[in-house]
């Protein structure tokens, strides 16, 4: 087990080494700049000298390979740079904002759990129900839907219209501003897990072991109980992996919407205004986050399922 | 002349498509006595598994019974409710299926899985019922059962999955053990050996088999009494003996006649099979005579 | 011609406040918005060109000079008087002698020697730099040539000489939020980005990132009897529903608001009657590059001017969120010329001109945007249909707003449309057009006409004030005539106001930016706010 | 049965789409971009404007009409891009094997660590917005699963027996893939690329939202709601309306990914796409 972690884990460096160059390529290549971006809002008038200051004191005026080595050596160093925007070091930037991205994605991804993963349950052990049928095209449209306008759509009538809610920010950072932000994120990976497991139980259900199962005269509780609910799992857990890591990628538009200051927004403004170093940072971090994810995942599916081991 | 242990009377199951419902047995009738080793023939699709699955309860949409008696020591099966017929399932009727590797979780070591008999049935607690399971391996001719126990189904061969089958099958010394196929998937040499231990172990618990089986020669080496399906009927019953020698359906005989036997190898090395239909004139018709033999007096003692 | 009388009607209205004022009353909380942001890029201010930090400077710092948005002109702030020599290069300054650090240490010229010296620091390539950049030797010192910048110099603690590198007017330069004064006895500079120390009013208690700045009132600020209140709360609230609901909510006393937040409270009879409205330095227009063929006809140029019909534009799609422009200097600008007429929307005008310049079947251009509503990609939508019924085809190309600088900076561009700052200096607004300021300072239309240049040559060597606003009002209306740009509107900046606040002030370079010392909260502001 | 009811479904609203997407010049009463007169904006739905019109005066029906063009062309050409990358990278992985089949593997690994969105904005920021870098950003993103199927597909199919004796006949190696094992794949290759529609119609309106999308005036389903997001309370309809149209037609392509996974496997059903 030690060893297949270890094995696992060894695996992600050089996938984020690849994306670190991938982004760095990106990014140099793009059009516009920080500096250009201050007098974006057209309140002062433009001054080129203060851009060649800045572009000299940033260190853009630099060849492309000289800045690449730096960003490389820096990066092995685990630092992240500075931002352009704040002169903080990026990792600070990230370590404000983490905190509130985290707390979206769980709370979206529990949200998700508890309603999405009994919904397919208890659909795939009535099939065919009106439970079933209700449940699989809420799924299907829960994940044909635009999520901002979803959002859109839940804070016109949560906050606007009833006024049950805050519509918008952070706040103190209480249970009530995360709940709108949060249900909407969660609503994607709620329809997939629906799905999932509804699959993964009607699977499991028609499997020759389940036969066994009531063979043994073994009531449908304990059946459930006992084998379906363990294998159905694997699957279940394998999904939640798999969605807690794009939450982040699709809390970005959330994030933007709910004005939630995470690290999604921070990308995006941080991509609008040019903050390189920041734009990086996140993208790093947010992939790495997705690659401990998915290593966790496959650990959790190893300890759930003897068999992966083995290969 | 005993009661009969399983008695099946007129059993009718049919499958329910659409508004139709196409019949799947019709009128099945036959009778296993205690201690007694029964076996079920025919090709697949000819209801053998139907017939099993009907007695243990098992039956799935859009399968149904549609009519008959299942008569278990005098009590029709068919009449208990969902908890007396799970009461009764696995603990006095039990069953083997015929992928060991399937019919097993993977999930869970075998111990475990053996283990749930006596919780269920005999109101253990997980420990005790765990160090019965090593036992009910051990009984098995497992060897190590200990460790064994807390092997997962994956790490195991097929002989050694089917005989955890068995031992589950028999962990609550059922009267009645239904074994569809127990043999079909395992590799030649290993089947001997399972059946076997099937036949030794029911008759030293006085258990009653039900033994299904498209393949002539297990039946012929381990059944007192053979029941020939097809098409959801029971075309002929009689003493294996019997039945072997002097059978009397049209479609037994074409059975018979595509069985290999082993005096039949000619010299080129190749067996030399009679195909079914050469000695079937009309299927359409077959199921239209039955001839069932009358039990001996003295019963399925052997 | 109403607008313009309605705002002066509530100019006077805003002097008539200030002076009638009384029955003040001291304490309270003010829950005051940041709306350009959802963050504070840093506490640190003259690192920062951002308008967001501007709420936290006007809370906690002081420049030399500062902005008087009733008489709309900048006035000594950090010292009593100026002494100006003849040729109008030297100033001398009388430091207040009362103004204290909050932590404690007087004002000397020393710190503001060593603020103008950090701000011009090569090291730091701050924003500010071009601000102190007017004083003399500041170039060599900036370019890491000079160790210190010559002109200034240290008379004694509370007297200091400032030389300029021409007659300009030191108080547009220095008022600047990017020029405020720090203290010199700070050893870690690196403090000031997270526990800033300032002269203003309010002494900063404490910052939670994301969501709000918390100051306190200073008990030795230099202005006698002020600041009035106890605390200012400074949210940041970028998004305008957000402000919206809560402004509703009354969670916040102020908002700044959006055209469609405009015109809903107008409707609204509790809401009506508290809104702050100005018009502010921003010239928002389509620059046209003459580089493209058909932009060198300056027939061209005024045709689209005649073809569009702005105030049509600005009542539908800007809410009347917006003042028609009648030329390049805005409403609030003091060269302002109120009898000149704009463009009348005039199709056929345009058509004659177009046929005149040899384009009566039209042509096509692109126009760069950005998203922005008031003067991006949604204004170019709305000019299209009215240039295709001239034949002239528009054809938007989007660009993100960082994008958007550069494009335009780099004359990579047929035509652009952006808002740009046209004052409040008059003169440092005209400059754009003069032709010997760089296409990438501010001259983005390349403009070049010997008569105007003539005209702003004698503005700049002009120094009564009055004679000068008239040569550049001259300059305008050549610019005017020239047309090298569509002028679309100045903007109206419109605040909101909860009725228990008093003090706001008409600020035309930036409404949202308030003087805090002078704000106070009456007997029916809500229990959280006293 | 069921499935036969949602595929049908998937079919009809799929087909609506493409409808109004062909006969939008001949069915659409206004011009969705010349038609605008400010003296008519916000007008609520009446008979004249079906949905209404929005702040620009334009009739927001019409533009609904001509924005199914470009929500088509956004499914179909990124998919049409996401398959040619990931059929060739994952054909010819499993059918060459060896350093290629590593490198092929790395590079979906690696694309498979960056959330789509985010890929996509990064591609976006850099092309800059529009309908050929949003093709182009959408097309790049999602090809990482057709690549796996594509080479587990090949893969399985190498060692059956035609492509076997395809071999044996000396055929060339890209004959053999594009005659043999190319054909065999393309039900669940289309499955993908069905499903793919949907996400990519969806990540559209993501990306506009983010300022990085189609941008006006192009009547783009996803600008048409970003620009609607001032109006929610005055003008409720110019969000409603898109944000249905969206809603339909992903749900429609789903549908039909479904139902066509379904015809072609039945055990694809538990599969995520």
């Amino acid at each position: 087990m030690l060893r297949f972690a270890l094995r696992r884990n060894l695996q992600i460096v050089p996938t984020v080494i690849v994306v670190a160059l991938l982004i760095f390529v990106i990014f140099s290549v793009v059009p516009g700049s920080f500096a250009a971006s201050l007098f974006a809002d057209g309140k002062r008038a433009a001054d080129p000298q203060m851009m060649a200051r800045l572009t000299q004191e940033l260190g853009l005026d630099k060849p492309l390979m000289e800045r690449f080595v730096t960003y490389v050596t820096d990066l092995a160093r685990f630092d992240l740079g500075t931002s352009f925007r704040t002169r903080q070091p990026v990792i600070d930037l990230i370590n404000d904002r983490m905190w509130a991205s985290l707390q979206l994605a769980i709370a979206a991804m529990v949200f998700a759990v508890l309603v999405g993963v009994p919904l397919g349950f208890l659909a795939a052990l009535r099939p065919g129900s009106v439970l079933d049928t209700v449940t699989m095209i809420g799924a299907v449209s829960g994940l044909s839907m635009p999520q901002f306008w979803l959002g859109l759509l839940m804070m016109y009538v949560f906050a606007l219209q009833l006024n049950w809610l805050p519509s918008f920010g952070y706040g103190d950072g209480s249970l009530q501003n995360l709940i709108l932000p949060a249900v909407t994120l969660g609503v994607t990976p709620l329809a997939l897990l629906a799905r999932t497991t509804r699959a993964g139980v009607l699977d499991v259900l028609n499997a020759d072991f389940i036969r066994t199962a009531h063979s043994k005269g073994m009531s449908e509780a304990k059946v459930v109980r006992w084998h379906v609910a363990r294998n159905a799992l694997v699957l279940i857990v394998t999904t939640v992996g798999l969605q807690f890591g794009s939450l982040i990628g699709q809390a970005v538009v959330i994030e933007k919407l709910f004005a939630w200051p995470g690290i999604g927004s921070l990308l995006v403004d941080s991509v609008a205004i040019r903050d390189i170093p920041v734009v990086q940072g996140t993208i790093l971090v947010i992939v790495l986050w997705f690659l401990i994810i998915n290593t966790a995942v496959d650990l959790i599916y190893a300890a759930i399922d003897p068999r992966i081991k083995q290969e | 002349m005993t009661a009969p242990l399983l008695d099946v009377r007129g059993l009718k199951v049919a499958a329910r498509l659409g508004d139709r419902a196409h019949p799947i047995l019709k009128e099945v009738s036959f009778q296993i006595m205690p201690g007694e080793a029964y076996g079920l023939v025919g090709e697949s699709g000819s209801g053998k598994s139907v017939t099993s699955l009907a007695v243990m309860g098992l039956l799935k949409k859009p399968l149904r019974v549609a009519g008959g008696e299942i008569l278990f020591k005098g009590q029709d099966l068919l009449q208990l409710s969902k908890r007396e017929m799970r009461r009764l399932r696995g603990n006095r009727v039990a069953m083997i299926f015929q992928e060991p590797m399937t019919a097993l979780n993977p999930l869970s070591t075998v111990g475990r899985q053996i283990a749930e008999m006596f919780v269920l049935h005999q109101g253990k607690g997980w420990d005790e019922a765990q160090r019965l399971a090593v036992d009910a391996l051990a009984s098995v001719r497992v060897p190590n059962p200990d460790r064994r126990a807390r092997n997962f189904p994956h790490q195991m061969s097929g002989g050694l999955r089917q005989r955890v089958m068995i031992a589950m099958a028999l962990a609550c010394n059922p009267d009645l053990l239904i074994a569809d196929e127990p043999t079909t998937a395992l590799d030649v040499t290993v089947q001997a050996e399972v059946l076997r231990l099937i036949k030794e172990l029911c008759a030293e618990r006085g258990t009653a088999v039900l033994f299904i089986s498209h393949d002539l020669g297990v039946i012929a080496s381990t059944c007192q009494r053979v029941g020939v399906m097809y098409s959801g009927c029971l075309v002929e019953e009689n003493e294996t003996q019997a039945l072997f020698g002097d059978p009397r359906h049209e479609y037994t005989r074409g059975l018979l006649g595509a069985l290999p036997r082993l005096g039949s190898r000619s010299q080129h090395g190749r067996q030399r099979l009679v195909d079914i239909d050469s000695i079937i004139s009309d299927r359409s018709k077959l199921t239209e005579t039955r001839f069932i033999a009358p039990r001996a007096a003295e019963g399925g003692q052997p | 011609m109403l607008k313009r009388l309605s705002l002066a009607a509530m100019l006077s209205l805003g002097v008539a406040s200030a002076a009638l004022a009384e029955g003040e009353r001291y304490g309270g909380t003010l829950v005051f918005t940041a709306p350009y942001g959802s963050s504070f890029a840093t506490l640190d201010i003259q690192a920062s060109p951002n308008t967001q930090e501007e709420f936290i400077t006007q809370a906690i710092h002081r420049a030399l000079y500062s902005w008087d948005s009733i008489d709309n002109k900048p006035v000594l702030e950090l010292a009593t008087s100026a002494d100006v020599s003849d040729d109008g290069t030297t100033y001398t300054y009388h430091l207040r002698q009362n103004a204290v650090f909050h932590n404690g240490k007087p004002l000397t010229a020393d710190d503001i020697i060593y603020s103008y010296k950090r701000i011009a620091s090569p090291k730091n390539a701050f924003p500010g730099a071009s601000f102190v950049a007017n004083i003399k030797g500041a170039e060599d010192f900036i370019a890491g040539k000079a160790e210190d910048i010559s002109g200034l110099k240290k008379i004694d603690d509370h007297t200091l000489e400032i030389t300029f590198t021409g007659p300009i007017n030191p108080g547009f330069p220095l008022m600047q939020n990017t020029t405020a004064i720090y203290p010199s006895n700070i050893e870690d500079e690196s403090t000031f980005a997270k526990n800033p120390v300032g002269l203003g009013p309010f002494v900063f208690r404490e910052h939670v990132p994301g969501s709000q700045v918390v100051v306190e009132k200073f008990d030795k600020y230099y202005e006698e009897g002020k600041p009035y209140l106890d605390r200012v709360n400074i949210v940041l609230m970028a998004e305008d529903a957000a402000r919206d609901v809560a402004f509703r909510n009354k969670e916040i006393d102020v908002s700044v608001l959006g055209p469609t937040q405009y015109q809903a409270y107008q409707g609204e009879d509790a809401l009506k009657d508290h809104l702050l409205e100005v018009a502010e330095v921003y010239t928002r227009n389509i620059g046209f590059n003459p580089a493209f063929e058909p932009f060198k006809d300056k027939r061209v140029r005024q045709a689209i001017n005649h073809a569009i019909n702005a105030p049509l534009i600005i009542e539908r799609l800007v809410k009347n969120k917006a003042y028609p422009a009648s030329g390049w200097l805005p409403i609030s600008s003091p060269a302002f010329d109120k009898d000149k007429a704009p463009y009348d929307y005039n199709p056929e005008k345009a058509k004659a001109l177009l046929a005149e310049a040899g384009y009566a079947d039209g042509f096509e251009f692109e126009v760069t945007a950005s998203p922005n509503e008031s003067w991006g990609v949604p204004i170019v939508e709305a000019i299209l249909p009215m240039l295709k019924k001239v034949n002239i085809t528009v054809k938007p190309k989007p660009v993100e707003s960082s994008a958007l600088g550069d494009a335009v900076t780099s004359n990579n561009f047929q035509a652009f449309i952006w808002s740009n700052l046209s004052g409040p200096d008059p003169l440092n607004a005209m400059r754009c057009y003069y032709s010997k300021t760089q296409q990438s300072a501010c001259n983005y239309t390349s403009y070049s006409n010997p008569e105007f240049d003539k005209l702003y040559e004698a503005a700049q060597q002009e120094r009564d004030p009055a004679k000068q606003n008239d040569l550049l009002r001259q300059a305008n209306n050549i610019v005017q005539d020239d047309a090298p740009v569509w002028f679309f509107n100045y903007n109206k900046a419109v605040m909101a106001y909860q009725p228990w606040v008093h003090g706001l002030v008409p600020n035309a370079n930036e409404l949202a930016v308030q003087p805090y010392e002078e704000i106070w909260i009456d007997d029916t502001a809500p229990a959280s706010r006293k | 049965m069921r499935f036969g009811f949602n595929f049908m479904l998937g079919a009809t609203l799929t087909a609506l789409v493409i409808l109004a997407g062909i006969l939008a010049p001949w069915i659409a009463p206004f011009d969705p971009v010349l038609d605008a007169d400010l003296m008519n904006s916000e007008l609520p739905p009446d008979a004249t404007f079906w949905f209404g019109t929005d702040g620009q005066g334009r009739d927001v029906y019409s533009r609904i009409l001509y924005g199914a063009q470009i929500s088509l062309t956004v499914g179909i050409v990124s998919q049409v891009i996401n398959s040619i990358i990931g059929v060739t990278l994952g054909m010819t992985a499993g059918y060459w094997g060896g350093w290629w089949d590593d490198l092929v593997n790395g590079l979906t690994n690696v694309m498979l660590a960056i959330p789509s969105l985010i890929f996509a904005l990064a591609v976006m920021a850099v092309l800059g917005p529009g309908l050929p870098s949003l093709l182009i950003a959408l097309g790049l993103t999602n090809w990482s699963w057709t690549c796996r199927i594509a080479r587990s597909s090949t893969l399985s199919l190498k060692s059956q027996g035609y492509v076997q004796a395809a071999q044996t006949l000396g055929y060339g190696d890209l004959r053999i893939m594009f005659t043999q094992i190319l054909p065999n794949m393309m039900g669940p290759i289309l499955v993908m690329a069905t499903l793919g529609m949907g996400s990519a119609v969806l990540s559209e309106a993501a990306l506009s939202f983010l300022g990085l999308g189609i941008q006006p005036p192009f009547p783009s389903w996803g600008s048409m709601l970003t620009d609607a997001r001032q109006l929610i309370q005055m003008a409720p309809w110019v969000a409603v309306f898109p944000g249905l149209a969206i809603f339909l037609s992903v749900l429609g392509f789903n549908l039909l990914g479904d139902g066509l996974r379904d015809s072609l496997d039945p055990h694809m059903r538990t599969r995520n796409p």
